[in-house]
């Protein structure tokens, strides 16, 4: 309808400057997030907030390892987030696994499930790091670079072959349809006669 | 016609910008109480063209694009009818309690869009929006009947015209009652704590914002300022004695400095809030109800029974 | 014999007795039509005459009493509402009813309603009153037995109070006419004020203003004599609770309104006033206020779409009450304009509340939810009748609210204006609790194939839409007739505007910047990129994915919190004391019934026929 | 080693004798000051857990499984608290691996269920009695089906790599790698 | 889309018959992407705002440890252990040494004891300053989580300073501490930041413990009394909450607890109030045993037991044997089992967090019929720490 290019500049700018987070502590480095929040290091100068839901989020900060449960949720509510979003993954166990690099309830490589745009490494990083790791997104953003919501859209099918082969076919319904017997306060056993 | 067209041009721009740096302030303010930096002034505006600059949008059915159009619309409606310096488009009809029902009606709005979402967090917050409204009824219906009885008019312009004479409002023992009142309840229209349970981020997840996002959640950021200034400038209107200025030759200047005190004004009253907001935990829905219905109520009814007198 | 009048009066009647005695589909459901359509008809042409200034006579002679049947501007405006609301309700029924029975009671009551509003002398009052009452008793009857005793014991009792009150009158005055019983009434508080021996004792006003109050506050559903509404208001055929409660209980408003014109200036003279209020006045405005909160209250915490709705009427009889019991032009007129609105909202939310139970069988909030996409024309229909309950400008239930409030709070009565601005706010609260059960959230899996509103339901339902958009737009409309009614220029200003003197309502303004709000709004929409839709399944769930067997939506006690933070006083007030006086007073209907009302159309001639015996010769 | 730092605990064996007492069916002895030891046959151990909660060890801290392939078992050892003694006490008892079954101590103390619950999902012991067994707990249902367990023989690197796909760093030929 | 008949049908073979979901409660999921739980979920079944059902679903921080900790030397096991409890890790690397040094038979030298006691107290203190973020988080007063916050980051700054790592220390190893403290300013510091919290106490009372709102909030939510605490094992100040005064420094003392003067409070309601306030009460006692272990001053001496075989750590061989070690963490009691087989690597690691025992079925009845605005108070007002459940 209007040619919005024009703006683009602007958008990124406001893009860069108004990084709001979901608020998922996927792991242990959930425990830098209220360091970073408050007086120390306060990323709200950058206007980096953490929102308690995806629907308006556009960063996701992967704090730490991640399990296949938590994967579950995490693709749910990455694909909840509205374009453009970015994922920042915070701490080394997202990128290899880690210290739980043979453990058989750690995901070894998270970028084969949701696209990754920013890693950073360490174990825990420090917060200074993971603000060099916002500035680094920032950067990103403003040349563009932070294209993981156009990959996952352009590579769903690789994506989600991925996700398939992790938890099985239908994982969405099988997962919310677990706890159904149990919620239910009434519940007959069938006897063999 | 082209005058009036302007002038609302003129309060509905200012309104929208005023209302953006009153966001920002009350951030600002809050991280410095925290002994944080706290973002640039202008965050809010960042953040509002972040948001509407988003590539893909949801919706959950027509009520809920028209819900969150209604409340911006409504939000725009009230603003013209508060009188504003010297400045006023409708300001002829800004009858209190129109006022008051306008300020309301946008929630109405946003209530009707977060719940045709169908999620139960947007449900529970469209329940705890509702009680919180109704529980602030009581006061806030008092101190509104404690002013027209006490100048005996309903015309807000009016009020501020007598109070240029009489002086400001909470300089009269009924109406400082009512403008207590009238504060504590504004605490709950800002959404602040002790009253921020309608969205309560740590219990329900912003409630009934939950499911807004990219657009939407944009638009509703206008409404939250323009609400926030509409809030602040009728408070400061009706108690704290609005702002004529005539001194000056230039009407101009009349206007200018005329804005400059209601802008004091409106600041006086966020800061209090924002203070208000740091310092104490969040109440439950019903503490907050019974709450409402006591002291406040109290206080009200005592300022509209002396004013009535 | 054939006169304008009677034909308003019987065309209903003698349309629902053809109805009922052919009994053939279809054509029953024509006559029906035809027969509510017709009195319309009549009230539309003669409106204009009526407003004129001039006066519609016409007596019967019947069992040496003369009924005197005049359509004065006062009738003529609940007769409108009784015409259009009728017309909608009937329209209603032709979808809903379920036999030829329905048909004849329910056109008999629309008899009543209408031969109370043109009736000029005490006596026609009271014997359209009890026809009114009759037809609705059998509606309740048919559907629920024990609601509809709770009705009856209570309306017989309003009954009789009307009936020993008419009596006193009649023993003192010798006449049923109101022209002669004003005219005792105003000499008497003249006689009053220099300090002569006046006809009616203290006492005996005190007395007659008591059973009047008892009598209409029956029919209106006043707070402490609310307790019938409910049940019969849901237990009947739903279209015809459109009737019902936007016609019926305006009797009993129409009764109040009454007791001003024919006694207020000797209760006035006798009992003095309250502030700026008279005294007798702010009893009746005390009591609207409470049934205002009360009504409100229950209503946001029921559980049945019916029962909502019931108390929802309750709690708007109460501002009309208010505006009665104030006093002034304005007020009245005030309580008229919320009539009229009253009428016009809660009739076309009945007729809603008709098609939902209608299309889905269903009448509990618990088994509704996600309709609006299902129904889309009855849910646009609704959001007209919510933002006009809710006291939304522009429309009709804002601006009559409007009035009522400036109203009130001028005569400086802040205890009733903060219980009108409580009322406002409960408004929104029980409207939401049905906006979000029924149209929005998750849909339960049996209503997918729910359909849109029937044509009859649909045409009824547009009929009342349309009006309320057109008196919310243009108040003035409705207000430049009052004015006529009331005699005074209380209310000025354009069609658009009204004006009354400390504070200014202007609908068109409110319209247009409402309009240029929403353009602004949706430019910016439209610039925004294009939106998905996305099912209930996928929305925030914490991060879980959901599938449709969870329960998504709030379906029961939705306002637990304010039940439980009125716990108190729903255990002492309300719960216990009105099961008691309710089972005493089915103990008492019990009796009643076997030896009175049984039902049966024979034996209910019998005992009017000998009330009016007993009253002749007492009145003798 | 418990033999090298073995004390004695005049207090303890106080209570070790005076539990044995009620509960000749056990063993019991002192580790040091405030470890008692108890070796309970697998059938006995709801009475005897009975009898230690009715002589003062208010607590249950654990039900801890170990897998001992080579003699064919599996160790429970129940970790006791006693506030009123201040002393804590091991139950141990022994199920064979095979058909690892016990019955429940839940109605004792609720909170086994919780514990009962873990080492269900971690070492397959079925505990009699408790409802929640089935109910989802810390695995998912496709690691569940996969037979995860910390049962010594399952292979968990080689599962690792079916479900991954991968296994960084780790050298299949070398028998002791160090990280 | 599998349909109900089909799931229906499924279950059925399950042995169980499932009947449509009740209309009259609805299903609220409670996390885990919620501000209000850490990565654990709850899901509840509501009424209105009331709890009906509480279901707790865990497992969503499982990493296996316990499986893990088999394959890694023994001294490795600290690097990996410590990630159990996320806001005080000395406590899993505390427990686990001195399990090990129990087996091992090593007398830990007095420096050492001192060492750990310090650093197991300051993690104390820390633990209980996060927790306060969190309890003012859900309340809603945000001031005094913030300043919470600001207050921990000097003890994380003194952390770094001892270990070289912020969060995560590795420093408590099995036979003594990693390192030796780095000189008398690191002792200044520590005591300049003790006494700065202390003095920051009455921020806290003001805005958080003695304000009426809150009082308001916590008072009579989540009430649990003694017998049911005890059945529950409920331990830590949860349990002293409920009047029963067990504290692992005081009923089974390890290092240089039994020569410390501390109070353990005790109170009687049970509710979240009484365990906010027991929590309050212990930061003061925490600070104070702080202030008397820098009083002692760390006494001289090896830091670390003077044993050759711990020159060559991956090599390390612990002889065949078992022992268990607890410690009072802030949440209640934590304990680690170790079993050796006499390798290089432990046979079997067992952790018993605090949690397991108030974090699932405590939660779950505690919720039943409290309000939705007090799940997450009580959840904090539990200090409910998901990792030790999940391990």
């Amino acid at each position: 309808m209007v040619d919005w290019r024009l703006f683009d500049p602007l958008f990124e700018y406001a893009r860069k400057r108004s990084m709001w987070i979901v608020s998922f502590c996927t792991g242990c480095g959930g425990i830098e997030m209220p360091p970073l929040a408050t007086s120390r290091y306060d990323f709200e100068r950058f206007g980096v907030m953490p929102n308690p839901s995806p629907r308006m989020a556009d960063l996701f900060l992967i704090t730490g390892y991640v399990t296949p449960k938590t994967l579950k949720r995490i693709i749910i509510t990455y694909e909840m987030q509205p374009d453009p979003k970015y994922v920042l993954a915070h701490g080394s166990c997202p990128l290899n696994g880690g210290i739980y690099w043979d453990g058989y309830n750690a995901i070894k490589h998270l970028d084969k499930y949701i696209p990754v745009d920013v890693a950073i490494a360490g174990c825990m990083p420090r917060p200074e790091a993971v603000m060099d790791g916002i500035q680094k997104m920032m950067e990103l953003i403003e040349t563009g670079e932070a294209d993981g919501w156009k990959r996952y859209k352009e590579n769903y099918e690789w994506y989600r072959k991925n996700q398939d082969e992790l938890f099985g076919e239908g994982w969405r319904e099988k997962t919310a349809r677990r706890w159904i017997p149990w919620l239910m306060d009434k519940k007959k056993e069938v006897k063999e006669e | 016609m082209m005058e009036t067209a302007l002038k609302a041009l003129f309060i509905l721009l200012y309104a929208t910008f005023v209302g953006f740096m009153f966001m920002g302030i009350i951030r600002i303010v809050t991280a410095r109480i925290h002994r944080r930096v706290g973002p640039p002034i202008y965050q809010p505006i960042l953040d509002t063209i972040k948001l509407l600059s988003k590539k893909s949008n949801i919706t959950h059915g027509v009520i809920y694009d028209f819900g969150v159009l209604y409340a911006l619309g409504a939000t725009i409606l009230a603003i013209m009818f508060i009188p504003l310096g010297n400045i006023g488009v409708l300001r002829a009809y800004g009858d209190l309690i129109l006022i008051t029902f306008l300020l309301e009606i946008p929630m109405l709005g946003i209530m009707f869009a977060a719940m045709s979402s169908g999620n139960p967090y947007a449900g529970i917050g469209a329940q705890r929006a509702l009680l919180t409204m109704l529980a602030i009824q009581v006061p806030l219906g008092f101190a509104i009947v404690a002013l027209a009885e006490f100048y005996g008019t309903f015309s807000t312009y009016e009020i501020v015209m007598a109070q240029q004479v009489s002086g400001w409002s909470i300089a009269h023992l009924p109406l400082l009652l009512a403008a207590i009142a009238y504060d504590l309840v504004l605490q709950a229209m800002f959404g602040k704590e002790p009253f921020d349970i309608m969205i309560a981020p740590g219990e329900i997840s912003l409630g009934p914002m939950v499911e807004f996002g990219g657009k939407h959640m944009g638009i509703l950021q206008i409404q939250h300022a323009i609400a926030l200034f509409a809030e602040t400038l009728f408070f400061s209107n009706i108690f704290l004695g609005g702002a004529v200025v005539t001194t000056f030759a230039s009407p101009v200047l009349n206007t200018i400095a005329s804005l400059a005190i209601l802008l004091v004004k409106q600041i006086a009253v966020l800061l209090v809030a924002t203070f208000m907001g740091a310092i104490f935990p969040r109440f439950t829905i019903d503490q907050a109800a019974k709450f409402y219905w006591k002291w406040p109520t109290i206080i009200a009814a005592l300022g509209a029974i002396l004013a009535s007198l | 014999m054939i006169n304008e009048l009677m034909i308003i009066i019987f065309a209903p009647l003698i349309a629902g007795v053809i109805a009922w005695a052919l009994d053939i589909k279809g054509v029953r459901e024509a006559i029906g039509v035809i027969g509510a359509a017709v009195p319309l008809a009549y009230l539309v042409k003669l409106y204009p005459t009526v407003m004129g200034g001039e006066l519609i006579q016409y007596n019967v002679t019947f069992a040496g009493f003369t009924f005197n049947f005049t359509l004065a501007p006062m009738g003529m405006i609940f007769a409108m509402i009784a015409g259009v609301v009728g017309l909608a309700a009937v329209l209603g029924i032709v979808s809903t009813a379920r036999s030829s029975y329905e048909w004849l009671f329910a056109l008999m009551s629309l008899t009543g309603v209408f031969g109370i509003f043109l009736s000029y002398d005490l006596l026609g009052f009271f014997i359209f009153w009890e026809i009114m009452t009759f037809g609705s008793f059998m509606m309740v009857l048919k559907y629920n037995r024990k609601a509809s005793l709770k009705y009856f014991v209570l309306s017989v009792i309003g009954a009789y109070a009307m009936l020993v009150a008419i009596g006193i009158i009649y023993a003192k005055v010798g006449s049923f006419s109101f022209v002669e019983v004003y005219r005792a009434f105003s000499q008497d508080a003249a006689l009053g004020m220099v300090g002569g021996a006046t006809v009616f004792s203290r006492s005996e006003i005190a007395l007659i203003f008591g059973l009047f109050l008892v009598a209409f506050g029956v029919k209106a559903g006043t707070f402490p004599l609310h307790v019938w509404a409910p049940d019969a208001y849901t237990e009947t055929n739903q279209s015809y609770t459109a009737m019902f409660s936007g016609v019926l209980s305006k009797t009993g408003v129409y009764g109040f309104i009454l007791i001003y014109m024919l006694m207020g200036y000797r209760l006035m003279a006798e009992f003095g006033a309250f502030r700026s209020a008279p005294a007798f006045g702010y009893i009746i405005a005390f009591l609207g206020g409470l049934t205002i909160i009360v009504g409100g209250l229950l209503a946001a915490l029921q559980e049945d779409i019916r029962k909502l709705f019931a108390y929802s009427s309750i709690s708007q009889i109460g501002y009309i009450l208010v505006g009665i019991g104030v006093g002034t032009a304005l007020s009245i007129e005030a309580a008229i304009f919320h009539a009229i609105s009253h009428a016009l909202f809660k009739g076309l939310f009945f007729l809603i509340v008709a098609t939902i139970v209608y299309r889905t069988g269903k009448t509990t909030f618990a088994d509704m939810g996600g309709l609006a996409e299902k129904m889309p024309f009855t849910f646009a229909m609704a959001f007209v009748a919510i933002l006009s309950l809710a006291g939304i400008p522009p429309l009709v239930g804002f601006a009559s609210k409007w009035v009522l409030f400036e109203a009130v709070i001028s005569q400086n009565l802040p205890i009733l204006g903060g219980m009108v601005f409580f009322g406002s706010a409960i408004g929104f609260v029980y409207l939401i609790r049905f906006t979000y059960a029924v149209w929005f959230g998750q849909r339960p899996t049996d209503l997918d194939d729910t359909k849109d509103a029937p044509l009859p339901l649909a045409i009824g339902m547009a009929i009342l839409a349309l009006l309320n958009v057109v008196f919310g737009v243009a108040p003035g409309l409705v207000a430049r007739e009052l004015n006529k009614v009331i005699g005074e220029e209380a209310i000025t200003g354009t069609i658009w505007e009204l004006n009354l003197g400390f504070g200014r309502y202007n609908a068109l303004a409110i319209l247009i910047y409402l309009i240029v709000g929403i353009v602004i709004a949706g430019i910016i929409y439209f610039l925004g990129a294009k939106v998905r839709k996305v099912p209930v399944t996928d929305t925030y769930q914490s991060g879980n994915p959901v599938t449709m067997e969870y329960n998504l939506t709030i379906r029961r006690n939705f306002f637990l919190p304010l039940k439980e933070a009125l716990a108190f006083w729903l255990r002492i007030s309300f719960d216990k004391l009105y099961r008691d006086i309710g089972s005493w007073v089915e103990d008492l209907a019990e009796v009643l019934r076997n030896y009175v009302y049984n039902g049966n159309a024979q034996s209910y001639a019998w005992y009017l026929a000998i009330v009016l015996v007993i009253l002749a010769i007492w009145g003798v | 080693m418990a033999e090298e730092v073995k004390a004695t605990w005049p207090k303890g064996e106080e209570i070790v004798s005076a539990l044995l007492e009620k509960a000749p069916y056990a063993e019991g002895s002192v580790r040091r000051e405030r470890r008692l030891e108890f070796k309970v046959p697998a059938d006995r151990i709801v009475d005897f857990l009975r009898t230690a909660k009715a002589s003062g060890f208010e607590l249950l801290l654990q039900i801890t499984a170990v897998d001992w392939p080579n003699e064919g078992e599996i160790e429970l050892v129940y970790q006791l608290f006693s506030i009123s003694h201040g002393t804590h006490a091991m139950a141990k008892t022994r199920v064979p691996r095979d058909d690892a079954r016990i019955s429940s101590v839940m109605d004792i103390y609720p909170v086994a269920e919780t514990y009962e619950r873990d080492a269900h999902e971690f070492y397959k012991v079925v505990f009699e009695g408790n409802p929640k067994l089935e109910m989802p707990w810390i695995l998912e249902d496709e690691d569940r089906e996969a037979g995860v367990s910390h049962r010594k023989d399952f292979d968990m690197l080689g599962y690792v790599k079916k479900k991954y796909k991968i296994l960084d760093r780790f050298d299949e030929d070398k028998e002791n790698y160090v990280i | 889309m599998v349909s109900q008949q089909e799931l229906i049908r499924e279950a059925r073979e399950n042995g169980m018959e499932l009947l449509p979901l009740e209309k009259d409660t609805y299903e609220l999921f409670f996390g885990p992407q919620h501000m209000a739980t850490e990565n654990y979920s709850l899901i509840l079944k509501m009424d209105g705002h009331r709890v009906v059902k509480a279901i707790a679903n865990v497992g969503f921080l499982h990493r296996g440890f316990e499986k893990l900790a088999e394959y890694r030397p023994w001294h490795t096991n600290i690097a990996l252990l410590l990630r159990i409890c996320v806001p005080e890790p000395d406590v899993p690397e505390a427990i686990y040494s001195m399990a090990v040094d129990e087996i091992m038979g090593w007398e830990v030298p007095d420096r050492a004891q001192w060492i750990r006691t310090t650093v197991l107290e300051m993690a104390r203190v820390s633990a209980y300053l996060f927790w306060i973020m969190g309890l003012s988080f859900k309340l809603g007063v945000y001031t005094a989580g913030q300043w919470a916050a600001a207050y921990r980051e000097r003890l994380m700054a003194l952390f770094e300073q001892l270990t070289g790592g912020r969060v995560y220390h590795i420093y408590t190893i099995p036979g003594g501490v990693r390192r030796d403290i780095p000189g008398d300013r690191w002792l200044r510091e520590l005591k300049d930041t003790v006494e700065y919290i202390k003095a920051k106490l009455k921020d806290f009372d003001n805005l958080l413990f003695e304000n009426y709102i809150a009082h308001r909030r916590l008072e009579g939510i989540g009430v649990m009394d003694k017998k049911f605490a005890l059945a529950e094992g409920v331990t830590g100040p949860n349990l002293r909450a409920t009047g029963v005064a067990y504290d692992v420094r005081r009923a089974d003392p390890y290092l240089l607890y039994p020569e410390l003067d501390f109070e353990v409070p005790v109170l009687k309601e049970g509710d979240a109030l009484a365990r906010a306030m027991i929590r309050r009460f212990e930061l003061e006692q925490d600070l104070y045993i702080l202030e008397q272990l820098l009083e002692m001053g760390p006494p001289s001496g090896p830091y670390k037991v003077q044993d050759p075989r711990l020159k060559n750590l991956p090599r390390l061989k612990v002889p065949a044997g078992d022992a268990f070690a607890h410690v009072e963490a802030t949440k209640g009691d934590f304990g680690a089992y170790v079993v050796s087989d006499g390798k290089n690597k432990p046979y079997r690691v067992q952790i018993r967090g605090p949690s397991i025992s108030h974090g699932v079925r405590v939660i779950e009845q505690l919720l039943v019929g409290a309000r939705l605005a007090d799940v997450p108070v009580i959840l904090m007002s539990l200090d409910n720490c998901p990792p030790d459940i999940d391990r």
